[in-house]
């Protein structure tokens, strides 16, 4: 899988961006759409981050780790697809050297690109548990150093990713042009971008939650203490709701206000098959108030199946949300004589798709291989470590 | 003391941060992001002087006047003159040149070999696919000293049609708005002529018209009659208030009536209507040399069948073509077929040898007087270009059978045009219009050279043409037919590729 | 122990600095003597002649650049002097007619677009200002070509688009990137 | 720039003019009206009737140099896009664009293209380019400058004279010159006589982008359908 990745990435780099099915109408693809995503169930690491070392939420010390390996995972990934997505990646630190500071999109690569080190340096004391490098005591004193920083480095992440986050909802939110996007803001930013702050860090707990399960399941053992999910499912879930009321909000404002101002009745949108109204009643309720309400109803969240369920759809919305607003934005007509556009990846971009999909697992499962990624893991006892299967990871990932 | 592996990393490290206090990486980035911007496969555009050049489109029988704006020698881009704008195939003529399915190379001797060998006691015929320029009359010279030399007209001679006094044209599937005649001429007319456009298809035209007729398709003619006669017309599916209501316009407005194809019944209708002599006139040609002694023109069909020894074809800068269909029968058994064309695509499949010949804006020659200019016109398209070798001049090269030199017809032709004395000639940079009087004749070439046009004066009243049932009312010229037989300069994906402005037919 | 591990290290970060600093311009450079010998010294002091006698503006404001062959030929269509240089170009370019093949010191990328006309004929800008002692030099130093980047090297010494920016800021003439590139 | 929809005929001329003019290559294989590169497109609108009373109109559709919150300004990660104070041209500077068609997402005209494949030219065309504009690489962004190579042209010619000003005649964009029907007509906005013509309006006007570039046209079912935002189901993009 990652073979095929890299070799239609290549493709795209080296003969050009010909090689995808996106044309000038439908600008954005699915790697867009790809990155919007992962960073947003990426967003886990920094909000557990957050609540443990901030808001001393000390159960999570559980997850911690998966949760940094997590995000580390999914914004290498987004990255690297964002560097085959431009059509130059030669000037990519154009963006560095001659920023425009209005713009969403270079808040986003700053932000992820400060964050990803962020990151990297908060999976280094994860690497030097691993047993075998515990033996060179220089390291160990590292560290030891590198835990006193512990706390900056959550404090700065979770202000970054919180930027960044928000500046992906920005994104689209100020695209005047798209009046099906277009969001007035609150200060400088449209409101989508504290809509994707929030639901990210909605969505964030229920995908660790769900890694976890997975996980576990996969090498059947133990990871963490039984009460820890559905602490995380908890949290999920108040996010959730939380969430789903602001886009509520939102939406009617955006409905009866922001819209018509643009010259366009609201209804117009959804008068374009496929795209009826039924996706904004899935995305809202269907993904995002009933897995809120279960998660939030002890009963159902100490039933393993129901918790888990639950965050699967959590996502599922999540990812619903960043496909609107991606790609039915783009294929929304704005003059009138335009016509409703379709577009489908070709197979070089699913290729890429799935090499970093792929490229993702296979971090995360080495890391769980030779890292101590649960600390629970170890007091709860257990049998030696099961081979991890990975297509079974990629195909539910 | 050994080194030990730690010792290296430390080294490493050393050199890395070393590294980053030189240029050296900085510069590589910045290197990496210039290269983009010349990296290989991005021409690099030619800079010289900046010069301004005219000569007329060959393009199509209107013969636009064109300005070219060259670097150098090189034209860059073509515009039409203020008020007198080209056509979008016209704007890109001089990308021509480089089309990919172009023919460069052949041996002209051999051929020019065997054709003299067979013309001695075989029928040799030269089927000119545009008639009335300086080439046609070469033709007609060289067939008339062949011993057996039969000179072929595509169409036969066109009249004009005077636009200003045109009140109302019904056209039977003419492009009138997309091709026909001189673009910014129709354009100055439109405005005071109503536009009854019948045809099946739903064209360009037909859209653009005042009213539409969609007519079945082939019921053309029973229209006709049904305009004509005022009876029936059933056939064409318009019910009979609006043929009658059309009729009635047609009667009151001296109309005048086009025609895609050759009909009598329809030049009937236009006699019938008074347009002959009226909208409908004689095209008039530049004078000639006297000493000119020209083959008759026979009509294609008059020609027995299966007497032609040797076909000599010129597509150098067809405007109509004639169905293979149509010759072939007219072809001797083992008869030789040779085309002057630029690309395989007219009648390079049937022909035995294709005689590469210059394309426009290399090409030399003239341009006969635009279907829609009632009075005689002499205009030179000059190169603009200097062609590549290998390619054939076909008046030379048949002229060269009948030991005619050619090469100063164009030349010969101005003197008698001066010679005659009458009208004036109007150069276009700075666009004064002297009389021919006025002028030496070494000035008057010079000028028709840099860019100049001959227009007869406009005295005496327009002379009904003669017309034989052969005769097409109008003939329908459009670039865009004639495009679907030659090759087209590459940028007309715009059109048709990168747009869905226009559907190649 | 531990200092000898420094050692280490600032072995490493000298070798490099000195690659780095030395070494480098070196490798990123390609050079190529110009294909003809001139000097600008003595056009400009023995026969007297200035600038825009050879490099003109045309009527339409564009440059004409280097001179070519026909204009040399004016002059030199026989022998003036005795120097090799010009028996060689004569001899090589002029009786045959060929066009010599310079290398432009100061050719921009093909994105900018300079107009000599507004600097020289608006602004007044001495040649000198951007060209440096070129006019005076006695001898073409070969052409230094960026291997990656294929640019000349003057442009990195003074006609750097930041050495434009600045100049036009500090006469305020700093509107848009259009204004110089095309 | 003002045009009359009415007088367009859709000859294509200006699409042609305009990319001889700026060296627009042509379409390699496999190229389709998404992928193409056509500053200047002209659209096919007609008013949805059948048979005889189908009516046709051509609608010219370049940049709209938005003057005011101009969507893809802002929205330019390096500042390859600028809105000229001077000119109120919207440029585009290829060698700055890093490819990452955010600028196309918020165009609301789709009247920036994108390079997907290298520039070609056939074999011995590229003698024909015109040394005013520079060839964009693969994978840039570019899009209408209302000719900025004339621009310079004009400002040279006249800098050769001792002038710093322009006349209006001294700067023309390649599609005004070009339009057969002269539909498309050209002129400094701030000149009260080139003042947009009552009844004459702009596309999008709601999303306040402010674009300077007026249609005028008599024929009602072509303003509706032009004016109003949002597909319509007879659409001929």
């Amino acid at each position: 899988m990652l073979m095929f990745g890299l070799y239609s990435a290549g493709l795209c780099l080296v003969k050009g961006l010909n090689q995808t099915n996106m044309d000038n109408r439908f600008a954005f693809g699915l790697w867009i759409f790809l990155d919007l995503t992962v960073i947003a169930l990426g967003a886990g690491a920094f909000f557990t981050g957050f609540l443990l070392y901030i808001l001393k939420v000390k159960e999570l010390g559980a997850v911690i780790n998966s949760a940094v390996v997590i995000g580390l995972v999914c914004y290498s990934g987004a990255v690297a697809a964002l560097l085959v997505d431009v059509g130059q990646p030669l000037r990519f630190w154009f963006t560095f050297w001659y920023p425009n500071v209005h713009s969403m999109l270079t808040e986003v690569t700053f932000c992820i690109t400060c964050y990803l080190t962020v990151l990297l340096i908060e999976y280094v004391p994860i690497v030097l548990r691993n047993r075998r490098l515990r033996q060179v005591p220089s390291f160990l004193i590292f560290e030891f150093e590198l835990h006193k920083l512990v706390y900056v480095l959550a404090g700065v992440g979770t202000f970054l990713s919180f930027f960044h986050q928000g500046s992906l909802g920005g994104l689209f939110g100020v695209l005047r042009g798209h009046p099906f996007a277009f969001r007035e803001g609150l200060a400088v930013w449209p409101s989508t971008f504290f809509l994707f702050v929030l639901s990210a860090a909605a969505a964030g707990p229920s995908f660790i939650l769900l890694t976890t399960w997975l996980v576990s399941k996969i090498s059947n053992r133990q990871l963490v203490r039984p009460e820890v999910l559905p602490l995380l499912g908890r949290i999920s879930g108040m996010l959730m709701i939380a969430y789903v009321l602001a886009k509520t909000v939102d939406t009617l404002i955006w409905i009866n206000h922001t819209s018509p101002g643009a010259g366009v009745p609201a209804w117009q949108y959804y008068s374009w098959k496929p795209f009826g109204t039924w996706i904004l009643f899935a995305e809202i309720v269907a993904f995002g108030l009933i897995p809120a309400l279960v998660l939030l109803t002890p009963r159902l969240r100490l039933r393993s199946n129901w918790l888990v369920s639950a965050a699967a759809l959590t996502c599922i919305g999540i990812a619903l949300n960043r496909f609107v607003m991606t790609l039915q934005t783009l294929a929304l007509p704005t003059l009138s004589f335009d016509p409703f556009l379709s577009y489908f990846p070709s197979w070089q971009e699913t290729g890429t798709f799935l090499g970093v999909v792929g490229f993702g697992v296979l971090v995360y499962s080495f890391s769980f291989r030779y890292l101590n990624l649960f600390p629970q893991e170890r007091d709860l006892e257990q049998p030696e470590a099961a081979p991890v299967r990975e297509p079974a990871l990629a195909g539910r990932y | 003391m050994k080194a030990t592996r730690r010792d290296l990393f430390k080294f490493a490290a050393g050199g890395a941060t070393g590294l980053l206090l030189t240029p050296a990486p900085w510069r590589l980035v910045t290197d990496a992001a210039l290269w983009s911007e010349n990296w290989p496969g991005i021409p690099k555009p030619v800079r010289g002087e900046l010069r301004t050049r005219f000569t007329h489109c060959a393009l199509c029988p209107a013969g636009c006047a064109v300005k070219a704006r060259c670097v150098g020698d090189q034209p860059i881009s073509l515009i039409g003159l203020p008020g007198k704008p080209l056509c979008a195939f016209g704007l890109m003529g001089h990308q021509l040149p480089y089309h990919a399915g172009r023919v460069r190379q052949a041996d002209a001797d051999a051929v020019r070999a065997v054709i003299a060998k067979r013309a001695a006691n075989e029928t040799v015929a030269v089927l000119d696919l545009r008639p009335g320029r300086t080439a046609s009359w070469t033709y007609r010279r060289a067939m008339a000293a062949l011993p057996r030399g039969v000179y072929l007209a595509a169409r036969s001679s066109v009249p004009a049609v005077n636009l200003d006094a045109v009140k109302i044209i019904l056209s039977l599937g003419v492009p009138v708005l997309d091709g026909w005649g001189t673009p910014s001429n129709v354009q100055q007319a439109r405005s005071h002529f109503r536009l009854i456009q019948a045809e099946p298809a739903e064209s360009r035209t037909a859209l653009l018209a005042d009213q539409w007729l969609k007519i079945r398709p082939g019921t053309e003619l029973e229209l006709v009659e049904a305009l004509a006669t005022g009876r029936g017309g059933a056939g064409t599916g318009l019910n009979e208030k609006v043929i009658a209501s059309v009729a009635n316009e047609l009667v009151q407005a001296g109309a005048l009536f086009l025609a895609a194809e050759e009909s009598p019944s329809v030049l009937e209708l236009n006699r019938k209507l008074g347009a002959v002599g009226k909208t409908i006139v004689a095209q008039r040609e530049a004078p000639v040399p006297r000493s000119w002694k020209p083959a008759p023109v026979t009509p294609i069909n008059s020609v027995p069948e299966r007497s032609i020894g040797v076909l000599l074809i010129d597509e150098s800068a067809a405007d109509s073509y004639v169905p293979w269909s149509k010759l072939e029968g007219k072809l001797a058994p083992d008869a030789l077929v040779v085309t002057f064309a630029s690309s395989q695509a007219g009648y390079g499949r049937q022909a035995k040898h294709l005689l590469p010949t210059a394309v426009y804006p290399e090409s030399t020659g003239d341009i006969p007087p635009a279907i829609d200019s009632p009075l005689a016109t002499f205009r030179l398209t000059t190169p603009l270009v200097a062609p590549p070798r290998g390619v054939v001049n076909p008046a030379q090269f048949i002229g060269g059978l009948a030991a005619i030199d050619a090469a100063d017809a164009l030349r010969e032709r101005a003197g008698a045009i001066h010679a005659a004395g009458r009208g004036s000639v109007c150069t276009y940079a700075d666009g004064r219009s002297i009389p021919v009087e006025d002028i030496q004749p070494d000035q008057f070439w010079k000028a028709l050279n840099d860019g100049a046009c001959w227009i007869d004066e406009p005295g005496g009243k327009l002379l009904p043409p003669v017309l034989r049932a052969s005769t097409p009312a109008v003939v329908a010229l459009n670039w865009e037919k004639r495009a679907a037989r030659g090759p087209m300069p590459p940028l007309v994906s715009k059109l048709y590729q990168e747009s869905n402005l226009r559907v190649r037919i | 122990m531990s200092h000898r591990g420094t050692l280490f290290f600032l072995a490493g970060a000298l070798i490099a600095l000195g690659a780095g600093w030395a070494g480098f311009p070196r490798v990123i450079y390609r050079s190529r003597p110009q294909p003809v010998e001139f000097s600008h010294k003595v056009h400009a002091e023995k026969a007297g002649m200035k600038c825009e006698d050879c490099h003109e503006i045309r009527a339409d404001g564009s440059f004409a650049g280097i001179p070519r062959r026909e204009k040399c030929a004016g002059c030199h269509e026989a022998a003036m002097g005795t120097t090799l240089a010009e028996k060689q170009f004569i001899d090589g370019y002029v009786t045959p007619q060929r066009e010599v093949q310079w290398s432009v010191y100061a050719r921009q990328p093909e994105n900018v677009y300079f107009s000599h006309a507004s600097h020289v004929k608006l602004a007044h800008l001495e040649c000198a200002t951007c060209h440096g002692d070129h006019g005076t030099s006695d001898s073409l130093r070969p052409y230094q070509e960026d291997r990656i980047s294929g640019y000349s090297r003057d442009i990195w010494r003074a006609m750097k688009m930041n050495d434009c920016v600045a100049c036009h800021r500090s006469h305020g003439f700093e509107k848009s990137c259009l204004d110089c590139h095309k | 720039m003002s045009i009359d929809i009415d007088k367009c005929t859709g000859c294509g001329a200006c699409m042609v003019a305009c990319a001889v003019e700026n060296n627009v290559p042509p379409a390699p294989e496999g190229v389709n009206e998404r992928k193409g590169i056509t500053w200047i497109r002209v659209f096919r609108l007609d008013n949805g009737a059948e048979g005889v009373d189908r009516k046709w109109a051509f609608l010219p559709m370049l940049c709209q140099q938005c003057g005011e919150n101009t969507p893809c300004v802002s929205v330019c990660p390096q500042q390859a896009v600028q809105l000229d104070p001077a000119t109120g041209i919207v440029g585009q500077m290829p060698e700055r664009c890093l490819g990452c068609r955010y600028c196309m997402a918020a165009c609301p005209y789709h009247a920036r293209y994108f390079n997907w494949w290298d520039p070609s030219w056939p074999a011995g065309m590229e003698k024909t380019l015109n040394p005013a504009v520079a060839p964009r690489m693969r994978g840039v962004v570019e899009k209408c400058n209302f000719c900025h190579g004339r621009w310079h042209a004009a400002k040279a010619r006249a800098a050769a004279q001792g002038r710093r000003d322009l006349d209006p005649a001294d700067y023309v964009p390649a599609c005004v010159e070009a339009c057969p029907t002269s539909a498309i007509r050209f002129g400094d906005l701030n000149d009260l006589e080139n003042a947009p013509e009552r009844g004459s309006f702009r596309l999008l006007e709601k999303l306040g982008t402010g674009p300077k570039i007026y249609y005028q046209t008599q024929r009602d079912w072509v303003r509706e359908i032009a004016a109003a935002p949002g597909g319509t189901e007879r659409a001929h993009g």
